[in-house]
């Protein structure tokens, strides 16, 4: 089995300097320095290496936006906020591997003739956070960073920045603000970051693992890394997949392997046998999936094509014995509280929702119920400055609209469905009611 | 019998008539509030009351006196404040002197002196009571001039119109019924009514001269002027002769106007329907033409005959009532229209039909 | 230049220019909470969401950029949805507030509802409490229920005043408009808060409650607070005279004037109508007879007086020792007629309109100004430039108190601003006939043989020049008060009785006679002068340049 | 429901007939008409007066004021003031009644009051029944449902123009009809105290 970023993980220490070294840190670097900056984004894009954090965006692509006349400094901003319920891959990039992320960001800027790189972490990623600090000192002081990179004429700074814990500070423009030391809201686009981004500069914002795989392609070669993967989709990815499976963890695939794998061959079945009701293919605002869907290969496109997303590629599970209704509710009150309330729809669309299926579990469901919400979900949809809005509307929307029966019996009979053949979990009992 | 005694039972007689007269008008007051009233799905008047007493509002006619009386006499600033004064006693005064010829019963028998129960038998009864009607218009014309307002003077114009066109008619109804009965004593005519048409039908006025009671009842009521022929009136849109007057003056012409409605009464009992008297009643008591005969003494004739010449009366005051109560105000040129192209040609084809039967049959 | 499609409708527009503007300029109005021409483009409320051809989603038009070819449409059925949404997003915390709330009858969301909403609601839900009637200034009060949240008063203090008191907190729907701890929001300029604010979040505690707004009828005006000639819109209460304590001056508004105030006005100058009510205002002619004290009059005597005394006084000590001063609180027309009967008529050579600068001006760079007079640049054409003696106040106040003037006209306020009341009364105890004509009461119809009641700026009309030399013209919006008579008739009164010239009466054709005699008024009239008033020197400027 | 028969106006001025021209004979059916009714009124007030009630009464009258017409429960009376529980006025004060009044009779003073809940209330609030036309409007323009047509009370007089402006007080102090039931309330004796 292949393994490139999680290559490490598992070794005793690897997060350190020497070990890392010593299973082929930098030696990337070494060759991408050789190259012309050009050469690399030219390889980046032949790599098909997409972004990771959730839009897919082609990484080589978004780097050959930046305006190429600006007098101004660009910048780096690498995206280790991770907010996305499900997913837990950034963080053990982190953890095991910082210098692999260094290594990236470094040909990275190289690339992108960038002199300065932020990296912006949760705030709750405690031990991240430690050891990106420590390998980025155990880095300067082997003179792999600062004024001159492994001895090059190339001057490059890295600040880990610590996040306050916002979800909405994933979106990459709020992240900016949040960074510049504002209130995180997202800004409107255009003008894009690659144009006007931190302190209104051309910059890149690209996410841990997707700049984790740069050292990589720069190893391998473009197109042999674009080979790995799919059409389209290149490479490799990291899947975190939790809820009823029996082995929940993360998994370094490629590109385009079919969710049923992953699932049953990977992650070793449902838990206890039962059986599948429902997958959220990547991250919990990708539109859920119904057990008879799970055969698609999980790649950006194929996701897409069947009216989901691979997002960040967390996928969770859920087997028969879950209270779809009762998940919905924590995933609604999830995008209620962490919408910013800078625009409209949102800010008052995520709460709306939250409310009503809280009024639904609590059993005061009114016939119209599930009409409304998917009809609150479609006004949300699309009309908010961020994907934040989205991502609270594609969840309802496409639960309530595949598991409709589940939503309107809970609706009439003020209380779980009736005939599941093993009792339901009820989710909300473990809740506090808190007003959402 | 001597003179004085003549005198006494003269004076009696008058004292009689005019009670009847004035209590009968009095009663008219109430009754035209109630018969309206009871038409019109009302309770009517019914609130004056003596010691919680209220008997069907019948002290309205008591709480109308005594307002009548106590009211304010507003006098108009006019120059003719005597006629204006007298105006309304012209009105009524007339109007009572004419029940002087009414005949309201035959005659009674007291200490061998035989009373004839009518004021003055005139033997030209039917030519006063036609001139007192004729006079009484003075009361309204002067009414209308002396206030010194030009709508009352218009409304004493409208009356005068009004009352001249219709005499005419009046008139020549009664020459239809002078014609038929050969007096013009009114004992006479009601004496004459007193035989049976074919055996059977009370030899009556109204059915000898129907059209002439058609006729005559019509142009009666005009004289009165009441609805529908209030022209010179119209208390509620276009006023009339009396917007001048106020307390008893006005009460003097309202009441000239029940009067007069109980001299047409009066007079159309006399005219077509017998008078005093009672079908089949002879002086010596009932003989019905299937043979019967039922005996009274003359005292219970001539009570019977008083009585029916009340009831009767009172009826016609009643049918007034409804009339009044009834059809809607004619326009001045429908009253015109009725007077001069209706009424008069009608009664002039009626007077003459009769003459040619009476002198056919006379012959 | 772009050329565009809106609706059908085709408009060539500069580059730059958003699809909100261009849609503007065809008349076609889309709803908007946030956007504010007068400050950033927050991009918020999604009111604007309009649908652009080829765009996969609805675009808001704040933030869109006209491109050539592009094709707009505002009224399809998504957009009409999406409007709906928004309105019922917007209703589903907010209060129902509207028969206590004072935006009422101007609130965007009302007329926005009753104009695109939904009007079927679906919401069960409960409305969150969030702070309610909360002062945070000396002028207004927040209500964060209220509040949709479209930061525009947020981007006022940032961006106009620059002040940053108003800040956006908590996240989602528990987001709320307060100000940041321990501030007051009382900058100079907060009034306008209550007008940014589309809702009725921010009102203004001036007017809380006082009328409600759909009895007010609207004067353009301009305000006569400082040299800046801001204009503005008088809302007056003449439809229900027992509201607004009787008073007929309910608020004054900024007027939009991109030359002079953009969209703003300070708060001096916003509740500086009061004193066109106050109780000090002089509303009856007062006489001083000789041997006796000053007692209430009527206008026939009071000129008749002023006839007398001057007469008599100018007989005895001559023309030199008269004296006028006729302030910048005047109109033009109002000077102009001033200049007319006492500097031309009576011959009158000491007519004063320069005082002492203001030490109590405060000046910022966005819209106060030092100088308290409205009209100075006016004052210092008509009166003191074709006028080769131009003395000041001070010199006039000076020759007073030396006993050289025996006869005085003050005519128009703002004196006291500049002098003390005891100054006042010391400089013109030796004046013997001193002739008042003024607005409110004070030490100089205290001290007067005849004081005159005149009106104010709303009871009249007149124009005015402001500091940059803008001729603007303002329009009457009450009647005078009292028994206060316009000026120019009070000075044509007087120059019929002693058989002088006579300006018009009518501020119109006095303007006109104005613009014949004084070459920087050339060419002007009310109706050039518009709304928005014409600035001479800057056309010369252009015309010289041209 | 049927449809509505337009009635043409040269249908309603039809040419009469001989007979009814004659109007003789229309006199007499005119004459039967009230005939019958007066002496079938007269058959049922002596049924009445005898005691005999179960028929029909001879008149429609109501013996006012003994007897009153039963009100409409939507019939627009006299207005009040409704309070909150704690006695306050509902009414805030939002001038929407005098807005829509047609008759220019409501005349409203707002203050402020301290409860952030409530915030404004009115300090005075005046209607002129002497000018009230009873359209109602103002009931169906208030939100707070402050104002109301209910207190049954249709008999409104004063002895001057001034007393029939009823202040706050007034309104506030009124009971509805279902409160009051069919007590009646003096209402001229109630303006001639204050």
């Amino acid at each position: 089995m292949l393994k490139l970023a999680t290559r490490n993980i598992g070794l005793e220490n690897s997060h350190t300097l020497a070990v890392a070294r010593a299973n082929g840190a930098y030696s990337r670097l070494e060759k991408a320095l050789a190259m012309a900056p050009e050469a690399i984004v030219e390889d980046v894009i032949k790599s098909n290496l997409r972004g990771l954090g959730g839009a897919g965006f082609p990484a080589g692509r978004k780097w050959s936006f930046l305006p190429k006349d600006s007098p101004k400094p660009r910048y780096l901003v690498v995206n280790g906020d991770e907010g996305e319920p499900g997913t837990v891959k950034d963080k053990y990039i982190m953890i095991h591997d910082p210098h692999l992320l260094i290594e990236g960001i470094i040909i990275t800027c190289y690339a992108i003739r960038s002199h300065k790189a932020f990296i912006y972490i949760r705030g709750e990623y405690d031990l991240p956070i430690e050891r990106m600090e420590r390998a980025i000192a155990e880095a300067k002081d082997a003179g792999i960073l600062g004024e001159r990179v492994m001895g090059r004429d190339f001057a490059l700074d890295i600040v880990v920045h610590r996040g306050a814990g916002a979800y909405i500070c994933g979106e990459e423009t709020s992240l900016l603000e949040s960074l510049e030391g504002k209130r995180g809201w997202p800004r409107l686009k255009p003008p894009f970051p690659a144009v006007e981004g931190y302190q209104r500069c051309p910059t890149v914002v690209n996410n841990v693992e997707t700049l984790s795989y740069v050292p990589f392609v720069i190893e391998m070669g473009g197109q042999a890394f674009a080979d790995l993967g799919c059409e389209r989709n290149g490479g490799l990815r990291m899947y975190s997949i939790s809820g009823r499976v029996n082995k929940p963890g993360i998994y370094e695939l490629p590109m385009g392997t079919p969710l049923r794998q992953i699932i049953y061959d990977y992650a070793g079945g449902i838990t206890d046998g039962r059986r599948l009701k429902a997958v959220i293919p990547g991250g919990s605002s990708c539109p859920i999936l119904t057990a008879d869907e799970i055969d698609v290969p999980m790649d950006f496109d194929s996701l897409a094509k069947i009216g989901s997303m691979l997002g960040s590629a967390g996928i969770i599970v859920f087997d028969e014995t879950v209270s779809l209704p009762e998940a919905l509710l924590v995933l609604t009150r999830f995008y209620a509280h962490e919408s910013c309330g800078q625009c409209t729809p949102c800010r008052e669309g995520t709460a709306w929702m939250a409310k009503i299926i809280q009024r639904i579990i609590d059993g005061l469901g009114r016939p119209g119920d599930a009409d409304n919400l998917i009809r609150v979900a479609r006004n949300v949809l699309g009309n908010t400055i961020c994907p934040l809005g989205d991502a609270a509307a594609m969840p309802v929307m496409s639960w309530v609209t595949k598991f409709r029966p589940e939503f309107e019996e809970w609706i009439r009979r003020g209380r779980p469905v009736s005939e599941s053949p093993v009792p339901v979990t009820r989710i909300g009992e473990r809740l506090e009611r808190a007003a959402v | 019998m001597n003179a004085g005694l003549e005198i006494g039972v003269a004076v009696g007689k008058t004292i009689f008539i005019i009670m009847f007269a004035l209590s009968l008008g009095g009663l008219l007051t109430w009754v035209e509030r109630k018969q309206s009233a009871v038409m019109q799905d009302r309770i009517g008047a019914n609130r004056a009351s003596i010691l919680g007493l209220r008997v069907w509002g019948l002290f309205h006619i008591i709480a109308d006196a005594v307002k009548m009386f106590t009211k304010e006499d507003f006098v108009p600033n006019t120059p003719h404040k005597f006629i204006h004064a007298i105006a309304p006693v012209l009105s009524i005064f007339f109007a009572l002197l004419s029940f002087a010829v009414i005949p309201f019963g035959s005659s009674i028998v007291i200490a061998g002196h035989s009373i004839g129960l009518q004021v003055a038998d005139v033997n030209v009864g039917i030519l006063f009571i036609f001139a007192m009607m004729s006079v009484a218009v003075y009361g309204v014309v002067l009414a209308g001039w002396s206030s010194n307002n030009n709508y009352a003077l218009l409304g004493g114009i409208r009356a005068t119109a009004q009352m001249i066109s219709y005499e005419i008619t009046f008139g020549l109804t009664l020459v239809g019924v002078i014609l038929i009965f050969q007096t013009l004593s009114m004992q006479e005519i009601v004496r004459a009514q007193g035989g049976l048409l074919f055996g059977f039908l009370p030899r009556w006025g109204v059915f000898l001269q129907p059209l002439g009671l058609l006729l005559f009842m019509t142009a009666a009521i005009a004289e009165t002027k009441r609805i529908p022929f209030d022209i010179p009136e119209g208390e509620s849109e276009i006023i009339g002769f009396f917007v001048e007057y106020s307390s008893m003056k006005f009460g003097m012409f309202m009441f000239a106007d029940f009067i007069e409605q109980i001299l047409v009464a009066a007079m159309v009992t006399t005219f077509f329907f017998g008078g005093w008297q009672v079908p089949y009643l002879g002086d010596t008591g009932f003989a019905f033409p299937w043979g019967t005969t039922w005996d009274l003494n003359t005292w219970m004739v001539e009570s019977l005959r008083v009585a029916a010449f009340v009831v009767k009366v009172s009826f016609f005051c009643w049918l007034q009532m409804l009339i009044r109560w009834t059809l809607p105000r004619f326009r001045f040129d429908q009253l015109m229209n009725l007077g001069w192209k209706v009424l008069l040609p009608l009664s002039l084809a009626n007077t003459l039909a009769t003459a040619v039967i009476v002198l056919w049959v006379g012959r | 230049m772009p050329k565009l499609t809106i609706d059908d409708r085709t408009i060539e527009v500069p580059a730059g220019t958003t699809v909100i503007q261009a849609a503007e300029k065809l008349g076609i109005y889309i709803p908007r909470y946030c956007y504010h021409p007068g400050l950033s483009i927050a991009g918020s409320c999604r009111m604007c969401l309009v649908e652009v051809e080829k765009a996969p989603k609805l675009q808001i038009a704040c933030y869109t950029f006209v491109t050539d070819g592009m094709v707009v449409r505002t009224t399809t059925e998504k957009v009409t949805i999406a409007r709906q949404a928004i309105l019922e997003f917007l209703l589903a915390n907010h209060p129902l507030d509207c028969p206590v709330c004072d935006q009422a009858g101007e609130c965007k969301l009302q007329e926005f509802y009753m104009q695109f909403g939904q009007y079927d609601s679906t919401l069960l839900e409960n409305k969150l409490k969030k702070h309610k009637a909360m002062p945070i200034g000396p002028h207004i009060m927040l209500d964060s229920e209220r509040c949709i949240l479209c930061s525009r008063c947020v981007r006022f203090v940032d961006e106009v005043t620059k002040t940053h008191e108003l800040g956006i907190f908590n996240r989602g729907d528990h987001s709320e408009l307060l100000p940041v701890k321990g501030v007051t929001v009382d900058n100079a300029y907060s009034g306008c808060l209550a007008d940014v604010c589309p809702v009725g979040a921010l009102t203004d505690r001036d007017f809380r409650f006082k009328v409600r707004v759909w009895y007010l009828d609207k004067t353009e005006s301009v305000c006569h607070g400082c040299a800046r000639g801001c204009n503005i819109e008088i809302h007056s209460n003449r439809r229900r005279t027992h509201h607004n304590d009787g008073r007929l001056i309910a608020r004054l508004k900024p007027r939009f004037n991109g030359e002079v105030n953009h969209h703003w006005m300070c708060d001096t100058g916003r509740y500086s109508y009061k004193s066109i009510e106050s109780d000090d205002r002089l509303v009856q002619p007062l006489v001083r007879l000789t041997g006796k004290g000053q007692e209430k009059s009527d206008w026939t005597l009071a000129l008749a007086q002023i006839d007398e005394q001057v007469t008599h006084q100018v007989g005895r000590s001559g023309v030199a020792a008269a004296a006028v001063i006729a302030t910048p609180a005047l109109s033009n027309e109002e000077l102009w007629a001033a200049r007319g009967l006492f500097l031309q008529g009576m011959k009158i050579e000491k007519i004063a309109h320069r005082c002492t600068p203001d030490p109590n001006g405060v000046e910022d760079s966005l819209l106060r100004k030092t100088d308290t007079f409205p009209n100075s640049f006016g004052a210092n054409l008509i009166i003191g430039q074709p006028h080769t003696a131009d003395p000041t106040v001070d010199t006039i106040l000076e020759a007073a108190a030396a006993g050289k003037i025996k006869t005085m006209f003050v005519i128009g306020g703002g004196l006291l601003e500049r002098y003390s009341t005891d100054l006042l009364r010391e400089k013109l105890r030796n004046v013997e006939t001193l002739i008042a004509i003024q607005t409110h009461r004070s030490v100089l119809t205290e001290m007067a043989t005849v004081a005159l009641p005149m009106t104010s700026f709303a009871e009249m009309d007149g124009s005015i020049c402001n500091f940059e030399g803008r001729v603007q013209r303002y329009n009457q919006a009450m009647p005078p008060v009292g028994q206060s008579r316009p000026l120019l008739d009070t000075l044509a009164d007087l120059a019929n009785r002693w058989e002088l010239k006579t300006a018009p009466r009518q501020p119109e054709n006095c303007f006109a006679e104005l613009a014949q005699n004084a070459g920087y008024f050339a060419g002007l009239s009310y109706e050039t002068l518009g709304d928005g008033g014409v600035n001479p020197s800057r056309r010369s400027a252009t015309a010289a340049t041209t | 429901m049927g449809t509505v028969r337009v009635i043409h106006v040269s249908e309603r001025r039809r040419t009469l007939t001989f007979w009814e021209r004659t109007y003789l004979l229309e006199v007499f059916r005119g004459l039967v008409l009230t005939a019958r009714h007066f002496f079938v009124n007269l058959w049922r007030h002596s049924l009445w007066l005898v005691g005999v009630k179960s028929g029909p009464p001879g008149a429609a009258t109501f013996q006012y004021p003994e007897v009153r017409r039963p009100q409409s429960p939507r019939l627009r009376t006299l207005h009040r003031l409704a309070k909150r529980p704690d006695g306050t006025p509902r009414c805030v004060a939002c001038m929407m009644c005098e807005t829509v009044c047609p008759a220019f009779c409501i005349k409203i003073v707002a203050e402020e009051v301290d409860d952030s809940s409530i915030e404004k209330r009115p300090k005075s609030f005046d209607i002129d029944i002497g000018r009230c036309v009873f359209c109602g409007f103002c009931v169906e323009a208030c939100p707070e449902d402050a104002i109301r047509m209910d207190t049954g009370i249709t008999e409104i007089g004063a002895l001057s123009r001034d007393g029939m402006v009823l202040n706050i007080e007034t309104l506030l102090s009124l009971p509805p009809k279902s409160e009051r039931g069919d007590k009646p309330v003096d209402f001229l004796q109630q303006q001639l105290v204050q």
